[in-house]
């Protein structure tokens, strides 16, 4: 695409989407990190999680009011007024799943006070895995531009959710077999819950990144289980 | 500190060599001298122009006002049965017998009457003779009774009388004898000569005696003669503009009519004395001297200017106005008949009045086609022989008395008053409907 | 049954009545079509053979950067293209159904339908009243005293100014605000009745406000006429259309709905020129 | 009688104009529709069918009537006439023409068979003169007659009218600029043609280089070398010298005063300066004339004896003290006084079409106004200036009367300013306005002179409109 | 405030925000009715819940697609553009306000199944109530543009939290009372932590109407219990 | 300390000259200081006390209504009201300091630090390389012809109006397009070496494209210049500047950010006249 004629238009626009990439990268790092202060019970990781989310709170309102700044100056049309508006959803989304993150980190210290229960961490591990990929993957459709990595992550979904219930189902289990570990494996269930989200959040964002790129409106319907195991 | 400042500045200015301080210092000072000088020059000029208008008005004022008064001698005649055959009226000579009733009156011994009267008679006019005949052909019955009459003294006298002879020049030098001199002082302080203001120069037409020559045939002749040329010159002028600027193609024909056009308003006015003698009268067979003749040929010269002025103004007029009303469904003859015509007319009307001034003191063409003759009578019709006020002025100067001199002066005036009175009519009429877009 | 579309040559009977809402056509059927449109000047060729369809009821607006062509194919609608003498236009416009360039159609009958307003607010300087009663006057549509008061003051009302000149209908057109000028020159243009309103830049020579006016007023006139409206404001573009038609170079290079247009461009061009990316 | 019949043409087309309107009215109703055109249109299309074609065939009438006749009662000379010398038979017509149409006649008295051949020509110009004016009255009438009648029963709600009318305005403007054209044909054909006849007695190239030039002299046939007296040189000479003392005068003040007017002075001033200037225009050249001769020349002359008291006995001096009213001097002085508004209305038009922004942008830039005016507004006014002084130039040539009152007759090659020269134009004049025959090369010469005149004139103002019309391209 | 010179943008506008609180209303309406479901055992009004959740949906992508439209093609400017930014924003949270009703709506139709827990659905009832409260009051701010009423909700939240963790602590007693809760607590659970949801998003929708009024950006720092309980 | 302000009377040794950037004025130090101007047209007054700090080194554009007033003061900031006789000007301007319309203060040096562009491009009917080298000419700041190849060349450059000019300098400045011809002026401004320049709505006879050229020059020459803009487009004032004021009536309402301005303005016209609702 050519650039922009006005330089500092041009600038201001990529300025946005670099914090949103910025942005992106410290919300990915946030999940991996909490889950894997859940999965080594690393406290002080925990703590730093927790601290930094306050930097994806600031990036986020960061972002916003840029994008309002540019909208209120610039009068952003066709493909820039999508980037701006895809920025400010994006990062609202981000922003959430650094909450998403925190609450992990914040579980992860309680958790960490009980016993250790290595298989349900494994799999909150393997899950964070996933989540972390995801997010990973969404974030390059977002830097690329590229539809088919974001359609990727759009329609596999389903993956994590499948992940969720079976934690559930093996949650269930676990705490009726140990009415004590009921405490932390409330936690632990709210922490795949919590990865589940963040995966909802990555297929929003691909949305977002569709509708930047192509103008067009969201996907029709999102491929979500439709299992009464929410 | 300031050094290392000066040095700086000084580097950051690629080739800088000269101290610039002291130049543009220096050059401000001369600006500003020059600007005052280029000033004083503008004003210089106004006023050489606004002077010599001065001095040629003032000459034209000071030589000319004289010929608005005169002086003219009012008697009883004694229509002498004896000096006038009834049977031919005619044949009698008035002036004689007029010369001598007068010189018995004034006391002037009979004895001189046949050394003298020939030198009396210099100061009264033969108009007093015309008129004499004149009663006497209108009512023949009036012979051998008396009748006052009232008529111009001559013109050597009326200069004597308006102190333009004066008595310091030798009597050879002057057209005036001392004896004449007496005599008219005589006339004056018997009350038979009175100055007055001169009608004569509005109410009489041409005349070899200075005394008795007006303006009235030569007024005459160029209002009907402006008459023609208004006639032909406006609706020819206009509507070739009309057409040239509105409605005409701008193609290599209509170019050709451009540069034709702008030609003819530059050709030499004598130039035209040249067609109009060489077609109107010379092909065509038209009257010479006449009011038509004269007025065709100044619409030609001043049709030109006459679509140029209208042509400004056509142009004047905004584009926007004739899309407006081709926009709305006008065709192109009412968008210009309608909007654009009416807008222009001020400027029309501003052109035309001042071409048609400026033909009206046109002199050379008339010249060409014979309107240099002495044409005494008023002109019956615009195919008859006339004479024109410029012209007339040019015939006056030319004239070797001294007292067509103040009467072309006069003559001037009349003239400049007439193009002063049009000028400023075009000038009001602008200041009136001008129209900034 | 068609007896809405009013020939374009003559006679015509229909000038200057409103039309019969029963019978005038739907919003779906084009006001205009174009087809391969092309016009010269001289030796050069300023469009390139422009296919559009403009439909009726709706604001359709022309943009693109100076010398695209908007201008031209705008005056091809109702030939006013016909004043310029070295201007040559091919192809085919139909407004309902029939030729603008056929020959039979005199001009004078279809600039009475197709009516146009101008970048510079052009009021005669004659009074209000006169400015608007004179398309009447020469198509001849009131024949009293009456009828020409009413026709002038429903267009003044029609174009939101009888509010502002009501009580001063026998001051000089010229005397109203720029913004109120244009508004006349839009009354004017709607007292002969037309179908169309062309306008070109109508707003460039005025300010915000005055803007804002002419803008709604458009908006409002969406209900009765087919309006074309050629701008250089993109902005504008957006706020009053309904279509938008993005010119370039002589050709037309896209035509949509201006939200489309606005928000998701099809050609590269038109989204470099809407994001200001060219040149 | 052409007049009346004139006069009832007009009142027959108004009232055409009141039928065809109110057919088309009428007819439109009656169908139930609007007409193409406005009834008005319809009106206007009657009478100019009543009232065009009649009224052409007046005018022919008019013009060619007169040669008409005599052409017919020409045709066929009597024998006595024929005895008669050329130039008594044209007076013979002359007389023929004079006593049919009601003139006056010359003193000359035919008798026997002239008085028969008389009579009888008398009697066949009336009637040829009645029939052709029968014929025309009655071709008038019925073409009146037809083309109302057939422009009517055109009318109908699908005429159009409109554009009929607009197609007869059209012609009318059309026929306006060709008067033009057939302005500028009659002067070059007229001008050509008498020249021609000239350049047959002299050699065109004697006339333009020769440097005598006495037409008196050549009038009489006995004097040797009649064409030797007509070498234009000394007129040319004298035409560039007068031209160039006015141009020295007009052109600096006039510039300047223009500049003045249109860069310094307040509206008011240009409210009272302005009309001053165009009274300076306005004052016709006779009046210049006569302010030359009677007061500029005596008192140049005066001048430049008081000067010449100076220096007694060098041949300065005794030049200076015999410096004549009459002097090239003079004329140019007025002349180039006369020039003056004429130069600076151009110039200031030039100089207020320099676009404001220009100075604008010198002035913001700390320029001083007179550095603006010289290094922005002249410069880019100077195409348009030179324009208007060489169309000057053009009027300096081309001046008549200040030169004819105060130049000089005698032609003379010199290039002083104070000594008395003669001008084309004023040769124009002097050999016009005698009582010449008017087949002599001395009336002729004055063709001749004209068209050199013509030529000159028409050269400069073809450079100096290019000139102006490409500078004023620059800012349309 | 004068009316809008161009009437139709005007128009768009109060059109927007008309659509903001029928949706409001709507998102009101599915958090009582999904509670209400949970206190009655109403599976035919959670299934209504869950099938009226379509509908929020879809004016959340009306609002967002005229919000676009709006700042494409009318290039709102200060108090304009702020409403249009938060009227996008309060319809995202209002989505997901929906989704989360939808979702205690579904989890009713499990519970349902089991056997009934009069206590802890009383406690959601109360909360769901209070929560409800909440959202009518911003809805109110955000018709009336009346900023005291959204500085109340905003400061209020602590409140809905002291609830959750109170119901926490209780639902944990149950569980390890009656181990053949644990499934149907969870349920509850979740229940309690998504109404906690709702009024987070209550908050959120104060700060943007604060945004919206005042121009002023979010207030500093939200008043959350900083409670390990999250 | 105070090397840095120019005597704002003769002898001015550096009208021309770069200036050093360690000693121009930091941002915080207005460059224009005016109290409460106020300027008469004949009887009309056209400003009713404006006070304004305008800033060194950044944009500050002035918006308003037709009328408002925002030309007028303008033009009070190089004094060009002196060319218009009826003007009179009330209040003190200072620039850096030093009262403007003090009679010590010569216009024509004033000028050369306060440069101008108007509204319609125009380069003088001169060549590209006269264009540039008047004023420095006039000035005689150059004393060779290298000199002034020099200063020619380095202000076109500034003003991104080399590349394209560079193989024609003698070819007619008139004969650029619309946006290269605004660019030629404003070079021509620069080649004086202004602190100042001043425009005076320098897009309005634009198109868009070459709008944005000269609004991404306006942007580069803020680095250099205080540049203060008259422009009817908001939307151009938000793009380039980074103070607006806005002017009502004669009255300045509010200056401020241009961020503020735009998305949060204090005053209740200036969100109505921002966000269309006056009138």
């Amino acid at each position: 695409m050519n650039p922009h004629t006005v330089k500092t238009y041009g600038e201001e626009l990529d300025q946005l989407s670099a914090e949103v990439i910025l942005m992106g990268g410290l919300a990915e790092a946030q999940v991996a990190d909490a889950v894997e202060a859940v999965a080594r019970r690393d406290v002080a990781l925990a703590q730093s999680v927790i601290q930094r989310d306050q930097r994806l709170d600031e990036l986020e309102k960061d972002i916003e009011r840029k994008a309002i700044r540019l909208i209120a100056l610039r009068q952003p049309m066709a493909s820039d007024l999508r980037k701006t508006v895809s920025a400010m959803k994006i990062a609202t989304s981000l922003e959430r799943t650094g909450d998403l993150a925190k609450n992990i980190a914040k579980r992860s210290l309680v958790i960490s006070e009980s016993e250790p229960m290595s298989g349900l961490t494994r799999s909150i591990e393997r899950m964070g895995k996933l989540v972390s990929s995801r997010l990973r993957d969404v974030l390059d459709a977002y830097k690329g531009s590229k539809l088919d990595i974001a359609q990727a992550v759009w329609s596999s979904d389903t993956e994590v959710d499948e992940h969720y219930n079976a934690m559930f189902r093996e949650l269930l289990t676990y705490m009726m077999g140990d009415p004590r570990t009921i405490s932390a494996c409330t936690h632990v269930l709210f922490m795949a819950k919590n990865l589940e989200r963040i995966g909802d959040h990555a297929t929003n964002m691909a949305e977002h990144i569709h509708y930047e790129v192509t103008g067009e409106d969201y996907m029709n319907e999102r491929p979500k289980l439709t299992t009464m195991e929410p | 500190m300031t050094d290392t400042v000066q040095s700086s500045l000084a580097e950051t200015r690629a080739p800088a060599k000269v101290d610039l301080k002291t130049a543009v210092a220096k050059r401000l000072k001369a600006r500003h001298a020059a600007e005052m000088r280029f000033r004083a020059y503008g004003v210089l000029a106004i006023c050489v122009a606004v002077l010599f208008l001065g001095i040629l008005l003032e000459r034209i004022v000071h030589q000319g006002y004289t010929a608005f008064v005169t002086h003219s001698i009012t008697t009883e005649v004694y229509l002498d049965p004896n000096r006038i055959d009834p049977t031919d009226i005619m044949g009698a000579n008035y002036d004689q017998m007029i010369t001598e009733q007068v010189m018995a009156k004034m006391g002037v011994a009979e004895d001189e009457y046949g050394t003298t009267s020939g030198e009396y008679k210099e100061i009264l006019s033969p108009d007093l003779g015309f008129k004499a005949l004149e009663a006497l052909r209108d009512d023949p019955k009036l012979l051998g009774k008396k009748i006052s009459l009232t008529s111009p003294i001559a013109a050597n006298a009326d200069l004597y009388y308006k102190g333009e002879i004066s008595r310091d020049i030798v009597e050879a030098d002057r057209n005036v004898s001392d004896q004449q001199m007496v005599w008219m002082d005589d006339l004056k302080t018997k009350g038979l000569v009175k100055g007055h203001f001169n009608t004569y120069l509005f109410t009489n037409t041409d005349s070899t005696q200075p005394e008795l020559a007006g303006l009235l045939g030569a007024i005459m002749g160029s209002a009907m003669m402006l008459l023609v040329t208004a006639a032909l010159a406006i609706p020819i002028g206009v509507g070739a503009a009309l057409f040239l600027e509105e409605f005409a193609p701008k193609n290599r024909w209509t170019a050709l009519i451009e540069v034709n056009i702008n030609n003819l308003a530059a050709v030499p006015s004598i130039v035209y004395g040249l067609l109009g003698l060489a077609v109107f009268i010379n092909w065509l067979g038209m009257p010479r001297s006449s009011p038509l003749v004269g007025g065709v040929v100044l619409a030609l010269m001043a049709l030109p200017t006459v679509i140029i002025a209208t042509r400004s103004s056509l142009r004047a007029v905004p584009p926007s106005i004739r899309e407006a009303a081709l926009g709305i469904g006008a065709s192109k003859t009412q968008a210009v008949f309608h909007h654009v015509l009416p807008l222009a007319m001020p400027g029309i009307m501003t052109g035309t009045i001042i071409s048609l001034a400026h033909a009206l003191g046109e002199t050379a063409p008339l010249l060409m086609i014979g309107m240099i003759s002495f044409v005494p009578g008023l002109p019956e019709s615009v195919t008859s022989a006339a004479s024109v006020l410029p012209v007339q002025i040019f015939i006056w100067e030319n004239a070797s008395e001294r007292a067509f001199h103040e009467r072309t002066a006069a003559a001037i005036i009349v003239l400049l008053v007439f193009m002063i009175v049009m000028n400023l009519a075009a000038i009001l009429l602008r200041r009136r409907f001008e129209r900034r877009w | 049954m068609k007896l809405y579309t009013r020939p374009l040559y003559a006679p015509d009977t229909s000038i200057g009545k409103p039309r019969d809402p029963s019978m005038t056509t739907t919003a779906t059927t084009p006001k205009f079509v174009a087809r391969d449109v092309k016009v010269h000047y001289g030796d050069k060729q300023a469009l390139h053979g422009i296919d559009i369809d403009i439909l009726d009821k709706s604001v359709t607006a022309f943009i693109g950067p100076s010398g695209c062509g908007k201008s031209t194919f705008l005056r091809c609608l109702n030939r006013m293209n016909d004043t310029i003498p070295s201007a040559r236009v091919d192809g085919t416009i139909l407004l309902d159904g029939e030729d603008l360039n056929d020959r039979k159609v005199d001009p004078v009958v279809l600039r009475a339908r197709v009516g146009m307003v101008f970048q510079k607010p052009n009021p005669f300087p004659k009074t209000i009243y006169e400015n608007v009663a004179y398309g009447p006057k020469i198509h001849g549509l009131a024949t009293s005293k009456e009828e020409m008061d009413h026709i002038v003051e429903s267009s003044l009302k029609k174009a939101s100014l009888w509010n502002e000149v009501s009580d001063r209908l026998h001051q000089q057109g010229t005397g109203l605000s720029g913004g109120q000028q244009q508004r006349l020159v839009i009354a004017r243009a709607i007292a002969v009745g037309p179908e169309v309103i062309l306008m070109d830049e109508p707003c460039s020579a005025l300010d915000p406000i005055a803007t804002a006016k002419i803008e709604e007023l458009i908006d409002e006139l969406r209900q009765q006429f087919c309006i074309v409206i050629v701008t250089h404001s993109m902005a504008q573009a957006a706020r009053v259309s309904q279509k938008t038609a993005f010119f370039h170079l002589g050709n037309l290079v896209e035509v949509g709905n201006t939200e489309d247009i606005f928000t998701n461009p099809k050609d590269q061009r038109t989204q470099d020129y809407i994001t200001g990316r060219f040149g | 009688m052409t007049g009346y019949l004139f006069l009832a043409l007009i009142v027959f087309s108004v009232a055409s104009f009141m039928f065809g309107r109110s057919l088309a009215r009428r007819k439109a109703a009656a169908q139930g529709v609007r007409a193409h055109s406005l009834p008005a249109f319809s009106g206007w299309f009657v009478a100019i069918w009543s009232f065009i074609p009649a009224a052409v065939v007046l005018l022919v009438l008019v013009i060619f009537g007169a040669r008409l006749e005599n052409a017919i009662v020409q045709s066929d000379v009597p024998a006595a006439v024929q005895q008669l010398p050329e130039l008594n038979q044209g007076l013979f017509f002359q007389d023929v023409r004079a006593i049919a149409n009601g003139g006056t006649p010359s003193t000359t008295v035919y008798d026997g068979e002239l008085k028969a051949a008389f009579d009888h020509k008398v009697a066949q110009a009336r009637s040829v003169d009645s029939t052709i004016n029968l014929g025309a009255y009655v071709l008038t009438a019925v073409l009146a007659l037809a083309g109302g009648l057939l422009a009517y029963t055109r009318i109908s709600p699908q005429f159009r009218a409109r554009n009929s009318v607009e197609r007869w305005v059209s012609v009318f403007l059309v026929a306006c600029s060709v008067v033009a054209i057939l302005t500028t044909l009659g002067i070059i054909l007229s001008l050509l043609w008498e020249s021609l006849r000239f350049f047959q007695s002299v050699s065109p190239l004697d006339f333009l280089f020769g440097t005598h030039w006495s037409p008196q002299i050549a009038m009489r046939a006995d004097q040797v070398g009649s064409s030797g007296g007509f070498g234009a040189v000394p007129l040319f000479i004298g035409t560039f010298l007068i031209m160039l003392i006015a141009m020295c005068v007009a052109a600096p003040v006039g510039l300047f005063s223009a500049i003045y007017l249109s860069e310094y002075a307040t509206p008011f001033m240009r409210a009272w300066i302005k009309p001053v200037l165009e009274i300076l225009a306005g004052v016709p050249t006779v009046v210049y004339g006569f302010f030359a001769a009677l007061v500029v020349g005596p008192s140049f002359r005066e001048f430049f004896n008081w000067l010449g008291a100076f220096m007694p006995g060098t041949p300065m001096g005794e030049y200076l003290m015999n410096v004549q009213n009459q002097m090239a001097l003079v004329a140019g002085v007025v002349m180039g006084i006369m020039l003056i508004p004429f130069v600076s209305s151009l110039s200031d038009d030039i100089i207020n079409s320099v676009p404001q922004s220009l100075r604008d942008g010198s002035l913001a830039m700390g320029a001083t106004r007179s550095e603006t005016i010289k290094k922005v507004v002249l410069p880019a006014a100077l195409p348009g200036i030179s324009g208007a002084m060489l169309l000057a130039v053009s009027r300096a040539i081309g001046e008549t009367m200040i030169v004819t009152m105060a130049a000089g007759l005698q032609a003379k090659t010199t290039l002083n300013p104070l000594d008395t020269v003669t001008t084309v134009t004023v040769q124009i004049v002097t050999l016009l306005t005698g009582d010449q025959e008017f087949d002599s090369p001395k009336t002729l010469a004055a063709f001749g002179l004209g068209l050199t005149l013509f030529i000159v004139t028409l050269a400069l103002n073809l450079i100096a409109q290019r000139i102006v019309q490409k500078y004023q391209e620059q800012y349309d």
